[in-house]
């Protein structure tokens, strides 16, 4: 626990703040779903309740608040009912253990007659030194929530749509984490914080007579780790062009077809904030996290110090900056999940398996040989 | 604060949260009487063919099964991954790379076995 | 008097009773049940209570091999669970069936 | 009372209700859903004791995966409600009893004896040393126990063949048709 009461205070406010964000981040994708999809086919998509329809998500959400209870009858109560509060869950823990920003230092100040601090606070629910390997255990149990939903709905739909995404989740997650291994050879840590302070790094070179800077980014070094990475989070999250678990020419909607209202809604929040988690993983491997390619912290230091903020507010200010620039990225990441839903068509499922265990696969152990065999001669220098 | 306590709180937090919002969801909506026809398996519009508990693939299981044992060998690649440039900066660089070649080979074999013998063919 | 954060601190003693009371109801699952498949169930609960013994003694003596030993007991189960599993359900394709009892019948 | 200890109580209890439930409920599939709770419950358990990275590795590989599997299975022999969930006979019902509360005291002393050379404080490591702690393990696993860990691989090896195997054999002399 903490040193004092201010400590925890701020540490469980940031903690609900983070999982709020996440939470709210999903009517905003919902938005950004629909109004995308309705750009990508030349129609107007929620365009009438609120200016460009973002007050539509308020009234989505209260008619999913009014929505009938409803059981299938021979459907198992208790599953039926922890299902969609399990789905919440691998998101919402997962995401908290990612680093959002830069830590906020706090300098000793004077509240209630009383001297308090000086205080660190990481930009993150709780920090982990293994970082990677929570993150992966954590998401591996999004699998029960389908099995819970399609087994307690007592519906062939639902059970064909639940075996099918957990048999889709596993097949891609090796691929997942093997493209990972390749990241990891080259950071030789699982911690969130020091990969991206070793992907801050500048590296110079030249090139046509004229110097480059560079970020050492993980997508100039891992670009076949990066895609595969990428491409195996669209398995996993059951998006287009991989979502045959709710195909709905053959399944309904898959594992929630039983499901309406406010249930059914979590089951999109578990989604969407498993989409993110994959978004800020690959952000915090590929993209460098929360540094901005041009500009360091420093900069940003002396612009709050030229406005004549005290040290405490430079701090939060920069750290601020840096979340925004982390979100900027992470929103355009989810932007490219919706992108992609309209541009390729959906796999057949001999198709998808044979993609994630034939070509993936090999193709990202092909990776991390090679990348094993490179690190080890750059090293040894 | 230690991690933990953090993890578990947020992930107790978010379970009860989940719960919560089920059970207002139930709260709010309207009351209906009971519906026989309503409240049997969902189907499109004609009496069920064939009940929930239908006969499901063995190749699900036979995925299932294969996935456990090549996520242990890739789990067995993690620390590997995450010590190898202390193991290469101290010398050991060729003796690493050798100890996962073994194993790496064994592991290729058998994805190949596998890819060989139509394990892994759906239809 | 006694400092009561000493005292009341979680000792080995805890860990190991809770892994001999998670052992023990592993060990009475295997004994009781007869579904093949819960007493497999019930083998995990008993590997798992002993990779909590290893977990505590490689804590409590600072020596990081008893977390080996478990990654080891791990990969060793997985691939038992595998097996067993394979078993039962070419045991059940074939008899439709996975009770113990029937399979006593299995002779010669 | 410190808030490991507190920690401890909430995953003890939780570890003891869930694995009892696996015991004692009739409908496999629920027991095999409890079994995933105390397997995620001991996964907490090893991050309160630092040993973060098994930890990750319990949640990955035992709920993650041996769990899903097992529920697989169980989805593909639709068991609703076992006939004979328990071994019949009071004489045999009893003997196991006896079986199970011998052992546990047994365990239990053998406990109580084993622990005397050993100290009960441990050191609370930071994030920082839980790194040092994985390249520690990676350092013996990759030295010292180098030989198991290929002799790992092989048996994955053998295993997955294995399955592959069972799984398509068919026929016997005992087929019921």
């Amino acid at each position: 626990m903490g040193s004092d009461v201010f400590e925890i205070t701020v540490n469980l406010v940031k903690m609900l703040f983070i999982f709020l964000l996440m939470v709210q981040l999903v009517p905003v994708l919902v938005w950004v779903e629909r109004r995308g999809s309705a750009f990508i086919q030349s129609r107007f998509g929620p365009n009438r309740v609120g200016p460009l329809g973002l007050t539509q998500l308020l009234a989505d959400a209260v008619k999913f608040l009014m929505k009938e209870e409803f059981v299938p009858a021979q459907g198992k109560k208790l599953l039926f009912y922890l299902a969609p509060a399990i789905a919440l869950v691998p998101g919402a823990v997962a995401f908290g253990s990612i680093p959002l920003s830069c830590p906020v230092h706090i300098q000793r100040f004077l509240m209630l007659q009383h001297w308090w601090g000086p205080y660190d606070f990481e930009f993150q629910s709780f920090h982990f030194g293994v970082g990677i390997v929570f993150v992966l255990g954590i998401s591996s149990l999004g699998a029960y929530a389908l099995l819970l939903a399609g087994w307690g709905s007592a519906n062939k739909f639902s059970l064909m749509g639940a075996l099918r995404a957990s048999a889709q989740m596993i097949s891609y997650e090796l691929a997942l984490g093997l493209s990972l291994v390749g990241a990891i050879l080259i950071y030789g840590t699982f911690d969130f914080t020091e990969m991206i302070a070793q992907q801050a790094q500048v590296f110079n070179f030249e090139l046509l007579g004229h110097a480059f800077h560079l970020r050492k980014y993980g997508i100039l070094m891992q670009p076949i780790g990066a895609i595969l990475y990428f491409s195996s989070i669209f398995a996993e999250t059951n998006r287009l062009p991989f979502d045959l678990p709710e195909a709905e020419g053959e399944l309904v909607v898959g594992y929630h077809t039983e499901y309406g209202g406010l249930k059914m809604l979590m089951f999109y929040i578990g989604e969407y904030g498993h989409m993110m988690v994959g978004s800020a993983l690959f952000v915090t491997f590929y993209l460098g996290g929360y540094t901005i390619p041009l500009l360091t912290t420093t900069q940003i230091n002396n612009l709050f110090l030229s406005m004549g903020a005290g040290p405490n507010v430079i701090s939060i200010l920069t750290a601020l900056v840096f979340h925004v620039a982390f979100f900027a990225k992470v929103l355009f990441l989810l932007w490219v999940f919706v992108w992609v839903r309209w541009t390729l068509p959906r796999f057949r499922y001999d198709q998808l398996m044979d993609l994630g265990w034939k070509t993936m696969l090999p193709w990202s152990l092909a990776n991390v040989i090679v990348t094993a065999v490179v690190v080890a001669y750059v090293r040894s220098k | 604060m230690t991690p933990l306590f953090a993890a578990l709180i947020l992930f107790f937090f978010v379970l009860f949260f989940g719960l919560f919002l089920v059970w207002v969801s139930g709260l709010l909506g309207p009351k209906t009487k009971f519906n026989k026809v309503k409240s049997e398996a969902y189907e499109c519009g004609l009496p069920s063919q064939e009940t929930h508990n239908t006969k499901i693939p063995v190749k699900f299981y036979l995925t299932a099964i294969l996935f456990i044992l090549f996520d242990i060998e890739i789990i067995f690649m993690y620390p590997w991954a995450v010590s190898f440039i202390e193991f290469v900066q101290s010398g050991a660089g060729p003796y690493i790379l050798g100890v996962m070649g073994v194993f790496l080979a064994i592991f290729i074999y058998g994805l190949f076995w596998e890819i060989k013998s139509n394990a892994l063919e759906w239809e | 008097m006694p400092d009561i954060s000493q005292t009341a601190a979680v000792t080995l003693n805890h860990y190991l009773a809770l892994s001999a009371i998670v052992f023990t109801i592993g060990m009475l699952c295997v004994l009781l049940r007869r579904n093949l498949i819960v007493m497999l169930m019930g083998i995990e609960l008993m590997l798992n209570a002993v990779n909590l013994t290893f977990v505590a003694f490689a804590h409590y003596s600072s020596d990081i091999s008893g977390q080996i030993m478990v990654f080891f007991v791990m990969t060793v189960a997985a691939a038992e669970a595998g097996v067993g599993l394979a078993l039962a359900v070419s045991i059940f394709k074939r008899f439709k069936e996975v009770n113990i009892k029937f399979l006593e019948h299995l002779k010669g | 009372m410190d808030i490991s200890t507190i920690i401890f109580i909430i995953l003890a209890t939780i570890i003891v209700v869930s694995s009892v439930s696996v015991l004692m409920t009739p409908n496999p599939i629920y027991a095999a859903f409890s079994l995933a709770i105390t397997m995620v419950t001991m996964g907490f358990l090893y991050f309160s004791l630092d040993a973060d990275f098994i930890a990750g590795v319990q949640l990955i590989v035992y709920a993650g995966a041996v769990m899903v599997l097992f529920v697989m299975v169980l989805m593909l022999f639709d068991l609703e409600k076992e006939t004979e969930a328990y071994s019949k006979g009071t004489f045999s019902v009893f003997l196991k009893l006896m079986c199970g509360l011998f052992l546990t005291g047994a365990v239990a002393l053998s406990v109580r004896q084993s622990i005397k050379g050993l100290s009960d404080v441990a050191k609370v490591a930071t994030p920082a040393e839980q790194v040092e702690t994985i390249k520690l393990l990676a350092g013996r696993l990759f030295t010292q126990y180098v030989f198991a860990f290929e002799a790992l691989g092989v048996l994955l090896l053998v295993i997955a063949i294995g399955v592959v195997a069972v799984a398509r054999s068919r026929g016997g002399t005992h087929a019921r048709h």
